[in-house]
């Protein structure tokens, strides 16, 4: 294959070209402080509006709740660390799962060592968090849950709803990353009973170092960046305004292919599943069979490391990544893949492909072969396997 | 990430494969940390290693050191392959990623645990040679922020 | 004339064709994230090295002490919270100035709220620290002294090389807030003593949502952002690769130009400054005469307000400011020029003019035309002048 | 920012000025809030106001609103001047941005204060009318974050 084939999506998107087109006016033309005076730059305002309306329709919520960040990990720091902040006078007790981004985790973290308490959550086999654990860990001093819409690694997603009703009747606020779930999957803040919500661009072919956080109208939560009155007094810094208007027309491209983009990554997804799980011998799916993101397929293949895996793949012209890539270049298994129950050296193993509707199902199908080719030669200068045929 | 050496290494690994009767086979690293080399050296009654072997289960760092390594002590004598530290691997390849250091002792270790085995079998000893341990636990963390 | 005159760069800077050129390519092609495994990603990796490497020589820096943010407010944030924070054992007494930016400002008083305590060193009536008060003002408790390199609002340089030895000899850290100063005026952090500095791209004709904090090698500031090991395990997030490429062309284009730049606008700058003081009664200048940034004019012009002024200016196609961008919405008076010790209703008649390089002196002459005519139909309209002129 | 209407009664305000002998002028605001507003009356034997005149200090919106009041009064009796709300002043401006409401309502305390003068002067008490404050000190505080 010349063309690069790009399988890495949950990573980071290509910016669609529209949304550059979108973009570049407001770098070098348009480029005033839309809280100036003079008209120039206050028309600015106005497409700052737009995005932020765009946003808010994709969710079901106002435009009001939108506060624009620099990306999602700046959002769920926010949501945990300011609602912890506004209602600790109701508690210290945060409930999330072990398979959060580390922009959850390690912001959960950061709260433990500041006199908060975090229950982490189990999930099952299929990485589908565990509700009643979820409901016994509640306690009077609970504060907020934090469950991520859709998991980075394996694509799993949650029982959203189910865990707003929860939430709800506890009166206990309920924060979802949705980074690798806004723009891929129908989200309605009000059907699920979501108090916060965290995106990013970058992963819905928008530009990087924007995202949004949503708070839902009346909550008490304050700034977590502090300065000018930027974003209603929330959040300051100048407006990035050419990627906030990128940021709007990637989610209006993103939700108006929203079901077609669907259908054709399911059925490339499917294939890919089904037929690496049929060729290959000594591999499993990692995630839900069928509640996981349309582009997600992660799989690991006994007796091989990933990193291997994946420079061989690289060298086919094939992108991929081994968990998610903040960890790829670490030597710790992903921590989803243990929370699943895989042993490490079967973590080790892990792929992870991430698919857009660009693919082509020839691409799909060359994929398969080199797989293949690539976990016979790994395995065959594997000690491990040599280990297990002669055990045999 | 890696050195065109290390690629090189990576892409053609030298002397990959097992030794039938092998007059040593060392083992080192564990599964859970994501290394596991094994050495297979044959060495004749002038203690010279005429052929070496390598299976890994690692990294590309992890396969380039064991390839590197095997290249290194080929040829040698007992005694010249013991000398070929981490460091002497590392530089033939042109270095290796800070967070990827370990690849190379563990090669080293492997080496050794290797000459261990062909010193027990045989029954000999050999100067400056240590018992290698299975593990090289080296697992140094990160500074975390 | 024709063409829009900007006059508001302190507010915010065009980018510049050719930064906008080195970014393009890493919006739709080279966009992957630069922790993957595949060269094609990782090879955005040591685009953002080159940037960092530009940025950290401008400073006297190294590269590893430079580390990426979403723009100048989040490096305020950092570092003085974080400091805050890792050097509470110390002490929990913070040094700053009266004239800050909102994002020091704030965040100190967000500190305040939460156990620490902070001393606002008064300034002269050209807006120049007052060093004494600076160093009565230490205790034994004080963990961190931030002062602004240059002001946003009267564009007055401060003595930052006296306050980072007084800084040095105390023992005590030191912040400068060079958002305005970097890129137009020589620093170098050794010389200066500094030890954390905050910078933003989009006032020196980079793209918006990128800066960064220089933090001096051994120091022990944690993340403020928690999540992914980007940015040596020190600021999460996937790294915005466009932004940073821009953000480094921008600093490699504002240090090649700085002399001759700064020329340019010295000298529309005075003529501008000598012709409103001569031709205009009842005018001020605000600020320093001479340690003043090259394209700062700041003038208070007596019984009229200065949004009044703005939007009679923006009629003529020229873009100013009155008081700093983020807050010419509000009706509050700019804390900068109360602290220099103007009464109230002076303060609101303020203008500030920020030249760039790309002005003509016949724009700047005919600015100071319609200032003239301008502030006469404004004066004559005032009751204030009236009562003024009644009483003569 | 402003509508339309705001911004032609920016640049074209109407009834700028003084009247010499004015049968009523009120002065309201304070400088130091950023906003003066002084309106002068005319009114003849029959209550009705036949000239209006204004000066104002304060932002684009604060010259709008005083311009725009001056026209709903003049012309009216003296009323009708006191029944044109902030309300009425706005509407007539097609809206103000939220943070700029509080001009409206100066327009309104300085038609007020005019027609306080005006009955002071002449010894009169009009209807529903109070004496207006010196300062309408409605500095709401924007919520903090
Ligand atoms: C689930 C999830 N949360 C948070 C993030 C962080 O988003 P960003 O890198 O845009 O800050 C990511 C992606 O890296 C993610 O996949
Ligand atoms: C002195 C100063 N500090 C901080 C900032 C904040 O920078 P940014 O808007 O890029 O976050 C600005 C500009 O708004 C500034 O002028």
């Amino acid at each position: 294959m010349d063309r690069k084939i790009y399988l890495d999506n949950a990573a980071t998107t290509p910016v669609k070209p529209e949304v550059v087109e979108a973009m570049l006016p407001y770098f070098t033309e348009r480029f005033g402080n839309p809280s100036s005076v003079y008209e120039f730059a206050a028309q600015n305002k106005s497409a700052v509006t737009a995005a932020r309306e765009t946003i808010a329709h994709a969710l079901g919520a106002e435009p009001a709740e939108i506060y624009f960040t620099a990306g999602g990990t700046e959002s769920d720091n926010w949501a945990i660390k300011e609602t912890a902040e506004a209602y600790s006078q109701k508690g210290n007790h945060i409930i999330t799962t072990k398979i959060e981004h580390h922009a959850v985790l390690h912001t959960c973290e950061y709260l433990e060592k500041h006199g908060y308490e975090v229950t982490y959550v189990n999930v099952d086999e299929n990485g589908v968090v565990k509700l009643d654990e979820l409901k016994k860990a509640i306690r009077p001093t609970t504060i907020l849950i934090s469950v991520m819409f859709a998991n980075n690694e394996i694509g799993t997603i949650q029982p959203i709803k189910e865990i707003g009703e929860i939430a709800k009747e506890n009166g206990i606020l309920f924060h979802t990353d949705a980074v690798q779930a806004f723009g891929h999957v129908k989200i309605d803040v009000n059907e699920y009973h979501i108090d916060l919500l965290s995106a990013s661009g970058h992963k819905i072919n928008g530009p990087k170092g924007i995202g949004f956080l949503y708070i839902r109208k009346g909550l008490k939560l304050r700034s977590y960046i502090h300065g000018g009155a930027q974003e209603r007094s929330r959040r300051a810094g100048t407006e990035n305004v050419p990627a906030i208007v990128g940021f709007g027309k990637a989610v209006e491209l993103a939700v108006a292919t929203m079901d077609e983009r669907m259908k054709k990554e399911l059925e490339l997804r499917d294939y890919l599943i089904s037929h690496i799980l049929a060729e290959v011998p000594y591999v499993r799916l990692n995630g839900h069979q069928k509640e996981r993101l349309s582009n997600n397929a992660n799989f690991s293949f006994q007796f091989i490391e990933g990193e291997s895996l994946l420079i061989m793949l690289d060298m086919e012209n094939i992108c991929a990544s081994s968990g998610s890539a903040c960890t790829s270049g670490s030597l710790d298994p992903s921590h989803v893949l243990l929370a699943i129950g895989l042993p490490h050296e079967i973590a080790h193993g892990s792929l992870r492909l991430t698919l857009s509707d660009d693919i082509t199902m020839d691409e799909i199908k060359y994929v398969i072969v080199k797989i293949k080719e690539i976990v016979e030669k790994l395995r065959s200068m594997s000690p491990l396997y040599e280990d297990f045929i002669k055990r045999q | 990430m890696y050195t065109e050496k290390v690629m090189d290494h990576f892409k053609n690994p030298r002397n990959v494969g097992e030794i039938e009767n092998a007059s040593g086979v060392g083992t080192v690293g564990n599964a859970k940390c994501g290394d596991i080399m094994r050495i297979y050296l044959d060495i004749d009654e002038n203690e010279i290693i005429q052929d070496v072997k390598f299976k890994t289960f690692g990294c590309g760092a992890a396969v380039a050191t064991s390839s590197m390594a095997t290249e290194l002590v080929k040829g040698k004598t007992v005694q010249e392959a013991l000398a070929v530290t981490n460091k002497a691997v590392m530089e033939a390849l042109d270095g290796l990623p800070p967070v990827k250091v370990h690849c190379s002792l563990l090669a080293e270790e492997a080496i050794h645990a290797a000459l261990w085995d062909y010193a027990e079998k045989n029954g000999i000893k050999i100067d400056g040679l240590e018992k290698p341990k299975n593990d090289i636990s080296e697992h140094e963390e990160e500074e975390e922020y």
